[in-house]
């Protein structure tokens, strides 16, 4: 195979006025041969992103290339006249952003942005650049492919509209696709659809890509060949293979282990027995909640129906669900920033009021809510000795030298050296962030605290980090947690009981080791087989499975009476569960599922899944047949 | 959308009654009672009683502000306190000249700033842009009486070319009518622009940031269409109602100019009013001023909702 | 415009029948040196005789031509603007009178009066009865003729409570107006007054017809006719063929207002207007400078002063109020601030334009700080605030120069600048020390008696001297000429001395036209030669 | 930092990477300097003007009006810059002038965002009939033509400096009111905020310690503008005669009192509108540089 893309030697670094440049890129060689999919993967800071752009003679404002050649099929696009810069990008190399909510213009019509670039660069007439758009989202599967075009991007969903965004990038034809890490913000199920479909086009066009990712399981998946970066540098790179079957360099190694594994049972650690944790801390009753004006218990808009579920003391309860099931807002309505429509929340033994204005600061201080983008959570105009400080003033009533001491204590307990308290957060890495953010609801000296996907926004090694500090902050203060995420491996690794949420509806919990080991809810099962695993040729086979061909086909439809997974379960029973809510019945102590199967039923089919045919078939529609056939 | 545009319909009436009451009470607390400023120096008591009792301005303020708030409503604006003369004579002709100014002015002025504007923005620091940014702000920088005058002295007084008042009367043509207005429209439309051009520009660069335009940077987009399509599109509605603004500007607010050009408009007219303490004509000008922004306002909010998809069309 | 530059009376003690007989004899070819004798003869100063007969030479040597149209500019108009006579109070209100209607009476460029409607008018001995006999050929715009009724109506609207007149005080002492016949009318007072032409004379008493209530478009006997009208805007008049004299020169007539000086200004200088009123003097060498345009000033007793209240203090200081007269910089502020377009005020309102009344023995009071420091330390006070608005061009300034005076004597005077509108009603009169201006009035008696008699209502100062009012009443009466100039210089002392009232200055009329126009008059009770010019001003370019 | 955490020796090397450079600090351009310097140098001649000037503002020494530039009065002094309408030296009155157009405008610029910004982010906070309630008023004020305004207050309490400011106070809260609620409103939806308030904070604490320092920057730039808004207003308002209580020198009524003698080649109009011109524009001039470092960075990337 000859050498579509050489880069050699590629440097790029941020000049200062005041000052010596940083140098961002230090000297990075790799080769993307024809047809061949080629990752980069590192933390972010480690230059993927710049070093993948700059395969598109671009960088980010205040870089510039210092050195080194990037040689598209001989020649060199960083010594390109401006036309010609102006006709490589998405003529010949195409970039897929990471997130396609922010990077399709919400003025324009999908169909414009996507047919636009080939148009412009005169490789097809606006005829049959819309005829190929249309052929590529029949290619991507992306529903009502012959009219999506005409929506605008408000009107789809994030997972379409990463797939309308790959449709952009190769209406072209392009010699090159740079994909930046275009599944991480994205649902299990959905990264999984999304990531086949893209490997599907990428295999159909023939097209070279540049896969830029943390993620090594994904990579597995989509990648021919692997290079391994950190602050700029190679550190080893070679076949997929080799990489992740016989990585060398301890940096390689390094990102293995914080990679996810498969969630399995057993992956979480004892219970030590130095805090009581027989109590229940908090209890959920019968709670219904949702948006819009409450009218006799009813909201407008209900997110969450009669949620029943307790934390005990010391415990990590971990609420699974994909986006929109709800798992946020249960965390909203137990912080009391959204009061519940029916039902209670019960603390130590008394029904907390239902908004956050009229509980008590016992209360207040009991329950602690951690945001997810430690960016919006932090005020970037207080030092952190403030933003920690502050609760530490409020609940303890430290203020002066105690309270300095108090925040240095707390910034020990976080594992992050004490001058901090002098920095603001902008000065801090995204990790640091995190941690600060958890800082300052420890400082408030929590029964509680509700993690509301905090570790989502992180890179692999940053998450695995912030986990760790978890489970010890558990260990050392007894506090329990309710660990909100869409990531199973880690609530396996982490929590002691698993909530899974959909579409509003627990629709399974129990100790951690009886949910992820079978009999399985259906959901909960798509779930844990969604997760990628570190093992080629993994994608292939799950998409085989044909509970996943449903599953991954259908979107979440919040229903009002029967079971809301209906249209997506391939052992639906037809005729009952779109009429009759799923009876919820406990297999184990402590271990309740809502189905209308009953656990041997779901057992035999989980042995045998030929039998699953005959309520799958009523379930599924007959397009879909085609591509579970492959 | 028809519930948004309706909620400022209704807030926008809120907002008139809310200025009929300033206006009553700013206006009758002026010092100088109109019949003596109406009868000026050589009036005596019996006089000024006589010409209080014949304009009501003996009746308590409430039942002063009842009556003409009747009248408003029922579109009778009442009779000038001074010279006697009905205020919607007064007004019918003014309000015309001041039409015509503002939509001549706005005609040339707005699609004028909006592409200077596009051009300054779409090359940012280079030598096209300080050139455009340095003359507007020279322009907005200085009074505007100065500008005006110094007009008048080149054009009308030293080249000839036009003349130095604004004579317009109705039975012009409409060439006439704009070459008499030819001051005060060139006047207003070098102020105006230097504002809207700044505006647009500032706009688009405030878009300028959003992953989309870096994305359509990506796809090898040229410049003009990256401003013009990607850019410009998501900056509309900020753009429209600094338009709006100024259209409200140049039907209330340029005393000034008519001042100096003589030209009868409707804001020399409300000056004039407060000058001889006559209220009615205030208030009636204030409520048309303050018609004028409501509806400019709506309209430009109107306008926002239709650009942005999301307002327009929602899922 | 070389005669206009300097200032220069056309004030002179000849009756307009003199005058006439001058302007015979000179057309006659009589030379200049003897019509000169003969004015010498009759006790006329050489300047007043000189002066009179050149205006008398100006005015024969041009015959005025017809046609054309004139565009004037005043300095002031607004919703206000009205065509009633009774209502008139601004420049382009008595402009607009003059062009639509007649008086009974006239002024001549001296203030006498001679007959317009009124063919001939006479006082009976003792000034208590006068008799007006009427024109007959006199047509109104509509056709109908003019008759005694008409008088009785327009002189019945400045009587009663219902009346709206703004000059109603100045004919309360008629009792009586009687139709003696269809053409004469006699006007019984309820003492002697022989002023009575004169004040019917003003735009005030112009004669409307019998019922005319309305006055959108008026129907007068005047030599233009209104073709538009809108307040606040402009108003465009076309010559009335049929009037009852020669007529109107300019077959058409525009007038509104410039309310901005130095537009008014550029809009002369660029031949958008032929006439502007209110010329700012600091303007007076821009308008030099051009071609084609020149100023028009006519010297007058009107007069800028400094009133300060006798009934509050610091003005019922006598010491003060001396201090204050002393810091006048009297040449200065004509030269700097009145760019030369006034004449020297002597803290008393009548000047040498009032002819025979002035009293030039009266010595100037000069400006001498010592004299002030010395009176102004005797009256202990140290710091006053004076009310300023602009009621006159170079008012402010005048107070300025002021100011700066104050401060060497160690008297701290604090300016208040207040807009000019709500001026009059607001401020005038009811501060302590505030600005006050004066038109000329016709005869020196009209002009003490409204501003300085004990009962005047509007005597700014709140002077009450009862030797005063003595003489002003007397002195109507008295007719032995040497007398009653004693009697009026004594007046004129009393008001120099005594009255919280500092007149720095009087001002001219000063307005500026093109060179285009002539036939302006000089009566110099008004802007533009009295506001007669409508009548008489004429295109040399037709 | 080192991450205690890592579960090797070997690997401890490989810290968490910081994210990408922070963002360098605003660095003005040439242009955003000379902005700075004028205005510095404007702010200084408020405080020294009137010791270096040659004359007392309100001296009428000279022996002609519209003096020209660079020319004498015996035994006075030289006029660098002629002298005025009424023979005063016109420089004297520009640099006096400096401390009552700058200052009056500064003062009355603080005012408007005392009381715009107070009961802007005030609105935000509390929302519901508070909000309704100023919001509508302040549409009210907005809607009438500011002039106009201004004529009412200053005709209803007299021109003098308190009035003066107040009156410009008074319109210019109106828009400022407008920013800042809107501004209070971007960042009272922050998770930061809310976490400020399921803390159980009050009011207070949530203005001053969350909103009002993240409002602060754009409401400075925007200060900048009001203040040259101010400057014009009051020289607009010096047009209607009701400016600055003479002879107090602002640089608005000198243009308005010496344009008569633009007509015939005076200067003396000139001098002053090009101190206020060089006030402006500089601020503008400081200002468009900060929000230009912020903006239109990727605008450079463009490819014609």
């Amino acid at each position: 195979m000859s050498e579509l893309l050489e880069v050699r030697g590629l440097r790029i670094e941020a000049p200062k006025k005041d000052g010596p440049a940083i140098q961002i890129v230090k000297g990075v060689d790799f080769d993307v041969k024809a047809g061949e999919v080629v990752a980069l993967i590192g933390e972010s800071g480690s230059g993927k992103t710049t070093i993948s752009l700059g395969s598109l003679a671009y960088t980010k404002p205040g870089l510039e290339f210092s050195g080194g050649s990037i040689k598209l099929k001989g020649d060199d696009v960083l010594t390109m006249e401006p036309s010609e810069v102006r006709n490589l990008r998405g003529n010949r190399v195409a970039y897929l952003a990471q997130s396609a909510a922010a990077t399709f213009n919400p003025a324009l019509t999908i169909n414009e942005q996507v047919t636009e670039s080939a148009v412009l660069h005169g490789i097809m007439t606006q005829d049959e650049a819309d005829a190929r758009a249309v052929e590529l989202y029949h290619a991507l599967e992306l529903p009502d492919p012959d009219r999506i075009g005409f929506r605008y991007p408000h009107q789809v969903s994030g997972g379409q509209l990463q797939r309308l965004m790959a449709a952009m990038a190769l209406v072209g034809r392009p010699d090159l696709l740079v994909l930046d890490e275009p599944t991480t913000a994205l649902d299990v199920t959905t990264q999984i659809e999304v990531l086949k479909a893209f490997k599907k086009v990428i295999r159909e066009e023939g097209s070279a890509a540049i896969y830029v990712t943390h993620d090594l399981a994904v990579v597995a998946q989509v990648a021919d060949h692997i290079v391994v970066l950190y602050s700029g540098e190679v550190q080893e790179q070679g076949s997929v293979d080799q990489i992740i079957n016989h990585a060398k360099h301890p940096y390689t190694k390094r990102l293995m282990a914080a990679a996810h594994a498969g969630p399995k049972p057993g992956m979480g650690d004892k219970l030590t027995d130095k805090h009581d944790q027989d109590t229940d801390n908090i209890q959920v009753k019968n709670m219904t909640a949702g948006y819009g004006e409450i009218v006799d218990g009813k909201p407008a808009i209900t997110v969450l129906r009669d949620i029943n579920m307790s934390v005990k003391n010391g415990h990590v309860v971990g609420v699974i669900g994909e986006s929109g099931c709800g798992k946020s807002t249960l965390a909203r309505v137990i912080a009391g920033l959204l009061p519940p429509a029916q039902g209670d929340i019960i603390m130590d033994g008394h029904t907390l009021k239902g908004l956050y204005k009229n509980r008590s600061k016992k209360d207040l201080q009991k329950i602690q809510f951690v945001y997810q983008m430690a960016d919006t959570a932090l005020n970037p105009k207080q030092l952190i000795s403030e933003i920690i400080g502050r609760p530490v003033e409020m609940f303890q009533n430290l203020s002066g030298q105690k309270n300095r001491e108090k925040v240095a204590e707390i910034l020990r307990l976080v594992e992050l050296p004490v001058e901090f308290a002098e920095r603001y957060p902008s000065e801090l890495s995204g990790g640091q962030k995190q941690r600060i953010n958890l800082a300052r609801s420890l400082a408030a000296m929590p029964e509680i605290m509700l993690c509301d996907e905090v570790t989502s926004a992180l890179d692999s090694i940053v998450a695995s980090n912030v986990v760790k500090l978890l489970k010890r902050l558990r260990d050392l203060t007894g506090v329990s947690f309710m660990f909100i995420t869409h990531d199973l491996s880690t609530v396996a690794a982490f929590a002691d009981e698993i909530v899974v949420l959909y579409a509003g509806r627990i629709v399974e919990q129990g100790p951690v080791d009886e949910v992820l080991s079978p009999p399985f809810h259906p959901y909960t099962r798509l779930l844990i087989s969604s997760v990628p695993e570190m093992r080629i040729g993994w994608l292939e086979e799950t998409m085989k499975k044909r509970e996943m061909a449903v599953g991954i086909a259908r979107g979440v439809e919040i229903t009002d009476v029967g079971c809301p997974f209906y249209n997506r379960c391939p052992i639906a029973i037809s005729g009952t569960c779109e009429r009759v809510t799923a009876p919820t019945y406990e297999l184990k102590p402590g271990h309740f599922i809502s189905c209308h199967h009953d656990a041997k039923t779901i057992l035999d089919i989980e042995r045998n899944p030929q039998q699953v045919l005959h309520g799958f078939e009523k379930a599924i529609p007959d397009e879909k047949i085609a591509i579970i056939a492959e | 959308m028809q519930r948004m545009v309706i909620q400022r319909i209704f807030i926008g009436l809120v907002t008139l009654w809310v200025v009929s009451v300033l206006v009553f009470v700013g206006t009758s607390v002026l010092p100088g009672d109109v019949a003596q400023i109406v009868m000026g120096q050589s009036a005596t008591p019996e006089t000024l009683a006589a010409y209080r009792a014949a304009n009501g301005l003996d009746q308590p303020l409430y039942m002063q502000y009842a009556t003409w708030l009747g009248g408003m409503v029922t579109g009778d604006l009442g009779i000038s306190k001074a010279g006697g003369a009905s205020i919607s004579s007064l007004i019918g002709g003014r309000f015309g000249n001041t039409m015509f100014l503002a939509g001549v002015v706005a005609i040339i002025s707005v699609p004028l700033s909006v592409i200077l504007g596009l051009i300054a923005a779409m090359y940012p620091a280079t030598w096209i842009d300080r050139v455009l940014t340095f003359g507007t702000l020279s322009l907005i920088s200085v009074p505007d009486f100065f500008i005006a005058t110094f007009m008048v002295l080149i054009f009308a007084v030293n080249l000839g070319w036009l003349p130095a008042i604004a004579h317009i009367s109705p039975e012009d043509t409409m060439m006439e009518t704009i070459r008499a207005s030819a001051m005060p429209l060139i006047t207003l439309i070098i102020v105006v622009s230097a504002q809207m051009i700044r505006m647009t520009r500032a706009g688009i660069l405030n878009v300028m940031n959003s992953p989309y335009i870096e994305m359509s940077i990506l796809k090898g987009v040229r410049r003009n269409r990256i401003i013009v399509r990607h850019a410009f599109l998501n900056a509309i509605g900020p753009i429209v109602n600094v338009v709006a603004l100024n259209l409200a500007y140049l039907v209330s607010g340029v005393v000034i100019v008519e001042t100096i050009f003589a030209y009868p408009g409707l804001a020399k007219l409300m000056i004039d009013g407060v000058q001889t303490r006559d209220l009615p004509l205030v208030q009636a000008c204030a409520m048309i001023f303050c018609g004028t922004y409501v509806i400019l306002i709506i309209l430009s909010d109107v306008a926002a909702i239709l650009s942005n998809p999301r307002l327009r069309n929602p899922k | 415009m070389t005669d206009s530059k300097k200032i220069m009376p056309t004030i002179d003690c000849v009756s307009s029948m003199d005058r006439e007989a001058i302007k015979n004899g000179l057309s006659r070819g009589a030379s200049r040196r003897e019509v000169m004798g003969w004015l010498m003869a009759g006790g006329a100063t050489i300047a007043a005789a000189g002066s009179i007969v050149s205006s008398a030479t100006s005015a024969m040597a041009a015959t005025p031509k017809k046609g054309g149209k004139i565009t004037f500019a005043s300095d002031l108009h607004g919703p206000s603007d009205t065509l009633d006579p009774g209502l008139g109070t601004s420049t382009i209100d008595y402009t607009r009178a003059r062009t639509h209607y007649n008086g009974l009476t006239q002024f001549n460029d001296d203030t006498s009066t001679r007959p317009e409607l009124a063919e001939e008018y006479s006082a009976n001995a003792n000034n208590t009865e006068w008799t007006f006999k009427l024109r007959k050929d006199v047509k109104f715009h509509d056709g109908s003729a003019f008759t005694a009724d008409d008088v009785i109506y327009s002189m019945g609207r400045h009587y009663g409570d219902k009346s709206t007149s703004v000059a109603k005080t100045l004919v309360a002492d008629v009792t009586e107006w009687v139709k003696v016949d269809n053409h004469t009318v006699k006007a019984v007072m309820a003492g002697p007054n022989g002023d009575l032409p004169k004040i019917l004379a003003t735009s005030n008493f112009k004669m409307v017809k019998d019922g005319t209530s309305e006055f959108q478009n008026p129907v007068g006997t005047g030599p233009f006719k209104l073709k538009s009208f809108q307040q606040g805007v402009r108003s465009e008049h076309v010559r009335f063929e049929d009037y009852w004299r020669e007529g109107a020169n300019a077959d058409e007539l525009e007038i509104f207002a410039i309310t901005d000086k130095v537009a008014r200004t550029s809009a002369l200088l660029s031949g958008d207007i032929d006439l502007m009123q209110a010329l700012d003097p600091k303007a007076v060498p821009q308008i030099e400078a051009a071609d084609g345009v020149g100023i028009w000033s006519v010297a007058s007793g009107a007069y800028i002063g400094i009133a300060m209240m006798s009934n509050s203090a610091p003005g019922n200081n006598p010491d003060f109020v001396l201090a204050m007269k002393y810091l006048q910089r009297r040449e200065k502020i004509v030269r700097s601030i009145l760019k030369g377009q006034g004449t020297v005020g002597n803290d008393q309102p009548i000047n040498v334009a009032y002819g025979p009344d002035f009293c030039a023995d009266l010595p100037i009071r000069d400006h001498d700080l010592d004299k002030a420091k010395f009176h102004l330390e005797k009256s202990g006070v140290t710091e006053a605030e004076i009310q300023v608005a602009e009621v006159a061009p170079g008012t402010t300034d005048i107070c300025l120069l002021m100011q700066r005076e104050a401060q060497k004597i160690g008297l701290t005077l604090n300016i208040n600048k207040v807009p000019n509108d709500g001026y009059w009603g607001a401020v005038w009169m009811k501060t302590p020390i505030n600005v006050t201006t004066w038109n000329m009035r016709p005869t020196a008696n009209v002009m003490m008696n409204l501003a300085f008699a004990p009962t005047a209502p509007w005597n700014d100062s709140l002077w009450s001297n009862d030797r005063m009012g003595e003489l002003l009443i007397e002195s109507r009466a008295v007719t032995d000429m040497g007398l009653r100039h004693e009697m009026y210089c004594e007046m004129q002392k009393l008001i120099h001395d005594e009255s919280g009232m500092i007149i720095p200055a009087h001002r001219n009329y000063l307005d500026a036209k093109s060179d285009k126009i002539e036939g302006i008059t000089r009566m110099p009770l008004g802007s533009l030669g009295g506001y007669e010019w409508p009548e008489f001003a004429y295109r040399t370019d037709v | 930092m080192t991450d205690k955490t890592a579960s090797t020796e070997d690997m401890s090397v490989y810290d968490e990477l910081p994210d990408a450079p922070p963002k360098k600090k605003i660095k003005l351009t040439w242009v955003g300097k000379l902005g700075v310097s004028v205005v510095l140098f404007w702010v200084l001649m408020v405080f020294i003007g009137p010791y270096i000037a040659p004359f007392h503002e309100a001296d009428i020494i000279a022996y002609d009006s519209f003096m020209p530039v660079w020319s004498e009065t015996e035994g006075e002094g030289f006029h660098l810059l002629g002298t005025d309408y009424i023979e005063r030296d016109i420089l004297s009155r520009v640099l006096w002038g400096a401390r009552t157009t700058i200052g009056i405008s500064f003062l009355a610029t603080m005012f408007a965002y005392l009381v715009g910004v107070t009961l802007g982010i005030g609105a935000a906070v509390a929302g519901g009939w508070v909000d309704m309630i100023f919001s509508r008023v302040n549409d009210a004020i907005l809607s009438l033509p500011s002039i106009m305004l201004g004529l009412l207050i200053v005709v209803a309490l007299g021109t003098s400096i308190p009035i003066l400011i107040l009156t410009a106070s008074v319109i210019y809260a109106a828009s400022v009111y407008r920013i800042a609620r809107a501004l209070g409103q971007d960042i009272m939806v922050m998770d930061f905020v809310e976490a400020a308030r399921v803390r159980g904070e009050g009011m207070w604490y949530i203005i001053t310690r969350e909103v009002l320092p993240n409002a602060i920057m754009p409401l400075a730039t925007d200060f900048g503008l009001r203040l040259v808004f101010v400057v014009l207003f009051i020289s607009s308002l010096s047009f209607l005669g009701l400016g600055i209580q003479p002879p107090m020198a602002d640089w608005g009524s000198m243009v308005r009192q010496n344009l008569d003698g633009l007509g015939y080649g005076s200067y003396a109009a000139v001098w002053p509108a090009l101190a206020i011109a060089s006030f402006t524009i500089s601020i503008n001039l400081i200002v468009d540089d900060i929000s230009a470092s912020e903006g239109g960075t990727l605008a450079r990337k463009m490819i014609s």
